[in-house]
């Protein structure tokens, strides 16, 4: 009879907390989002089946001695992973439509207003009982206003480790809501002739540019933001691999091997953070309410600018554009893309917003390296 | 802290912050604008020398040619009968 | 005078034990078995390799601060080499013909007898002279009759890490032998007539059976046997990266990539657990023995069951396919319709003997489970 | 432990073994009905949806539309000569 | 305004070293000469991009918290990532010519005189103020006229790592000069007509030779010089997972995922050791001197050698292949095939200048493992 | 050590390595030559057994075969016409 109890508590379902069923259904909600609405899957599915492995009772697999325990510890917490993301991501980026036309930075720089207001917002919950953010927390909070995965999980690992599980999933969810989001705060801010507007074609780049561009952003971070050296420097580091045009075996292992590897293990890392204590908290809450926010921010502000331009430069920039800064690359710039086809059948502005898109991704990293530079410790 | 200055914390890190992000962002249009200036006076432009190589180490490209091969068979056979 | 005698003391031949001789041509034998033999090469070489360079005198490669030594440290004894092994299989496993007759799940439980049976054995012989085998020792023995090679690995590596080099070659090697192993017992055991049985063709099993089954199968395991979680998760996830359809790149890093990777890193990092010490030892003639008792048992009692499903279904069921329970995937499941071939040469049992293959790695999974969960300290 | 003990324990582990072993399986059998009932409600059975796509994915499948399209060129060459 | 201050002094401008700056421009300068001149751009490039990153003011990327410092941890403290690198060459390299013609090991042997006669030339530059060279020092500087990245790095990462960063820029662009430094040398020791003997046919080599090849070179190995065993060892692993012909799966993972990855992860590794303290020194001069000196003395005795062989065989070894002895796959074989066709435009020498070329990897490999055995400690 | 005595430690580690390097590769081409007597005798060689296949397994190879079907069909259709 010992042996039956010895048995009995061995089991998962004596052990098994209401906490942890709740996060492994939360678990098998992210991966049905991921797999029937196609949710960024290629995160999704990893932290959900992360979030369901950490979760079993007695296992352990998310805790110091499992295996997810351990690679949280080896990639996450040093930062590596999202690092490693970031060079396959440089690798994988045309840069070729900023450099034809730079003026879009201002695009990207207009859409990280975003990031800020959420940071005063996430401040601002403080006043409700219940929340209790800290400066690292918001700051972790806002840059989910980013839309880019990498820097928002590089930040949060080193800001907010507690909130890195909820911050990563907002962050990925609502990069997949861009669709939904977007387009009426596009609409309802810009007019129908502004909308119709039809860009110049980009100029062709020269391979020299392409190559010396990693290399004067690299250079340029160095000497103004060292914080924001680590992501921008990744991010180059890939794009040069990409244009340098001599090491094409480095090129596809950025780009498919060493990306892929560190995604899966990426997202089951990030998966074990989502544990009941710290994702079933009021805290989650805000934290998903401030996104949201951000992500409305971020492309109201890109879309102002974008008018700005439009004007200084005598009509011939579309103001639609601006929304592509928040990053989300690049499902941004098609969401842009779609909208200028609603008002002109022929008018296809993806390459026009793939500037600021890419651009949204820079701006978004030096901002985390603001944010590391003035809140980190 | 309390909540206020917290709030007045954030506020300056909002200003500051923006303040950077536009000054780092305009500062490199600035530099890639004469970067390019500079690339394209040393070795003027070829139109899109990267992005067509770029296009073909995609993997499963090499193909890409049997299908120009063929499409021209196809079209010539169709042609002649 | 004196230099040359520093030299010579730096030789390998002035240093070589006539163990490591004897180690470094038990390399040579598993390459010689796996190259010209086929004796599952893809283990068996990295592994004889690892025991050559792990059995290099001074060298210490197999040490603490050696190159194979510390692949050791840092991906066998966390168990997280077999883990990612164990997803690879499950990313390259079509669980279809479970899914489509679950009853086969039986043979896969009748044939896990094989490895209670070989913990029997494995105690009995401890009254033998020469033996001295803890229960910890007979269980990670016993496991060699899952014929299934991370299970193995990951369960000798928690429970008996010294007897893990003789396991791992006993537990490759009888896999590798299964088409000489399984057809005497499978002929004796059946009838002409029950060899001879035609099955009914499977059904199709729709996208959305195959995306749950992961997730079902790891939830049952959470709930009752938690120790078995990191095995069948791994799996588990595997699978569903596979049938997700919307991860095609992180499926195909699993198959391959990471995989192949990793096969390489724990081949040589268990070929340094062959060192003369441990293998050349009565012990490790007692765990070959033991080895092929459990395939053979484990054979006996999958084709049993078959039998009893055979009568039980009113003769639906070949028999033969009992005998893929053991696992030993693919090669069992071929082996069944080889015999069955031999009796009609065109009843094809190949697609109904998948069915209980699988269900086999599942079976030993929860049998290793059990033990980490009863044996484990 | 002496080894009749150890050979007691065994036995019991055995017992406890297979037990749970089957249970376990046994179990799994029944929930994999009541899903495959639940799913073909929810969305009737295709033929083989997910096995034809898999054997699309294997790497080195992409020039299998050209081989159809060469086999259907090549038929209808011979057809015509 | 003392925020202002704490902003400015977060900025790489306010922090920079001269050093560092002159560092990044070097870094600048290693992939100019990578991705315009070609000039081994597959390292040249990571190690340029990694002196960038390291050099960067306040970030600490290749401190012992940074990415880069980690990763030199992990992989280049413990030699791993120079022996995965020499598994893949292994897995890419054909011995098959040193196989049919086994008496060109004979210009691999002579080719190595360049590293020891360099090892008294760094031992003599003690006698000019500014230099203090270990005989630890310079046995890792005499490495460089191995003509072989992976050795030297990993010689040099046991013996000297102070001088790593170094010493691999100087192995890399020495083996990218190999086509201008050897020719002259060539053609002054030898006559128009040794360069333009013509060949014999090597003859085929069958598969039992090619799978026996690396055990034989590893077991004569481990029995005189342990000490060379993990370099020769992971080579010998690397073409046994080639020619086995039955592990296909590791064999291309050994050639492309774990040799592009790790490529990218050493490159940026010994980038970090290009800081200023240690590069911007008499003693690189002093390296890039040797290092020339090496690669010089080293072809012309591989050509005296292939003369001498050239009169013992009455004339049937044309003696330019001896210069292939230094290694430097397959450029120096390349080289020679050049000159050769300058002499007689249907004198084709690659095939026959190919054994000494993988000789003189096993060459440097030796003398790597003899420089371990008697100066390290 | 002073300079002068690390010059003689240097000229002594020149000998004994060229020594040994020579040696050792000296002791491989008798090896070499004994392996292949030995492999020769047990399987008497092919016409490039190894070679052949391993050109075969370089990636995007597999379209080659394509690529000779193609050649044919479009020799043949320009024969007929
Ligand atoms: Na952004
Ligand atoms: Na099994
Ligand atoms: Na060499």
């Amino acid at each position: 009879m010992d042996q039956f109890e010895k048995l009995w508590l061995s089991m998962g379902i004596a052990n098994l907390e209401w906490g942890q069923g709740l996060m492994m259904l939360v678990g098998c909600g992210l991966i049905y989002l991921a797999i029937a609405k196609k949710f960024e899957p290629l995160l999704l599915v990893p932290i959900g089946f992360g979030a369901l492995l950490s979760n079993i009772p007695i296992a352990g697999i998310g805790g110091p001695d499992g295996m997810i325990g351990m690679i949280y510890h080896v990639g996450v917490e040093t930062g590596i992973f999202p690092l490693l993301i970031f060079m396959g991501v440089g690798a994988l980026t045309d840069f070729g439509a900023l450099i034809a036309r730079p003026s879009t930075l201002l695009l990207g720089a207009a859409a990280q207003f975003g990031i800020f207001a959420t940071l005063i917002g996430a401040v601002a919950l403080n006043f409700l009982p219940g929340f209790n953010f800290t400066l690292q927390d918001a700051s972790a909070i806002a840059i989910i206003g980013g839309a880019d995965g990498p820097t928002a999980i590089f930040l949060a690992s080193r800001l907010a480790p507690d909130l890195l599980g909820a911050i990563a999933v907002a962050a990925y969810s609502y990069m997949a809501l861009v669709p939904i989001i977007q387009p009426p705060i596009m609409r309802a801010l810009t007019t129908k002739e502004e909308r119709a507007v039809v860009m110049q074609q980009l100029r062709p780049v020269s391979r020299l540019e392409r190559i010396l561009f990693p290399l004067v952003v690299l250079i340029l971070c160095a000497l103004l933001l060292p914080s924001a050296a680590p992501l921008i420097g990744m991010l180059m580091f890939g794009n040069l691999l990409r244009e340098a045009g001599v090491v094409e075996r480095l090129s596809r292992a950025a780009q498919n091997e060493i990306i892929n590897i560190v995604t899966i293990m990426l997202g089951l890392a990030v998966g074990s953070k989502l544990s009941a204590d710290k994702f079933l908290a009021m805290e989650t809450l805000g934290i998903l309410l401030l996104g949201a926010l951000a992500f409305c921010i971020g492309t109201a502000t890109g879309v102002i600018m974008g008018k700005i331009m439009h004007r200084a430069t005598g009509g011939k920039i579309n103001p639609l554009i601006g929304a592509a800064g928040v990053s989300a690359v690049p499902m941004a710039a098609r969401v842009v893309n779609k909208v200028g086809l609603e008002e002109d059948h022929h008018n296809f502005l993806l390459m026009h917003a793939m500037g600021p898109n890419v651009a949204g991704v820079l701006g978004s990293a030096v901002a985390a390296g603001i944010l590391l530079a003035l809140v980190g410790n | 802290m309390t909540e206020t200055e917290l709030l007045l914390e954030s506020l300056s890190l909002m200003a500051i912050g923006m303040g950077i992000v536009f000054g780092f962002l305009l500062m490199l249009v600035g530099i890639l604008r004469g970067m390019s200036a500079f690339a394209l006076k040393i070795a003027p432009a070829e139109p899109h020398p990267a992005a067509a190589p770029a296009a073909l180490h995609t993997a499963g490209s090499e193909p890409d040619d049997l299908v120009a091969v063929i499409t021209a068979a196809v079209a010539r056979y169709r042609r002649h009968h």
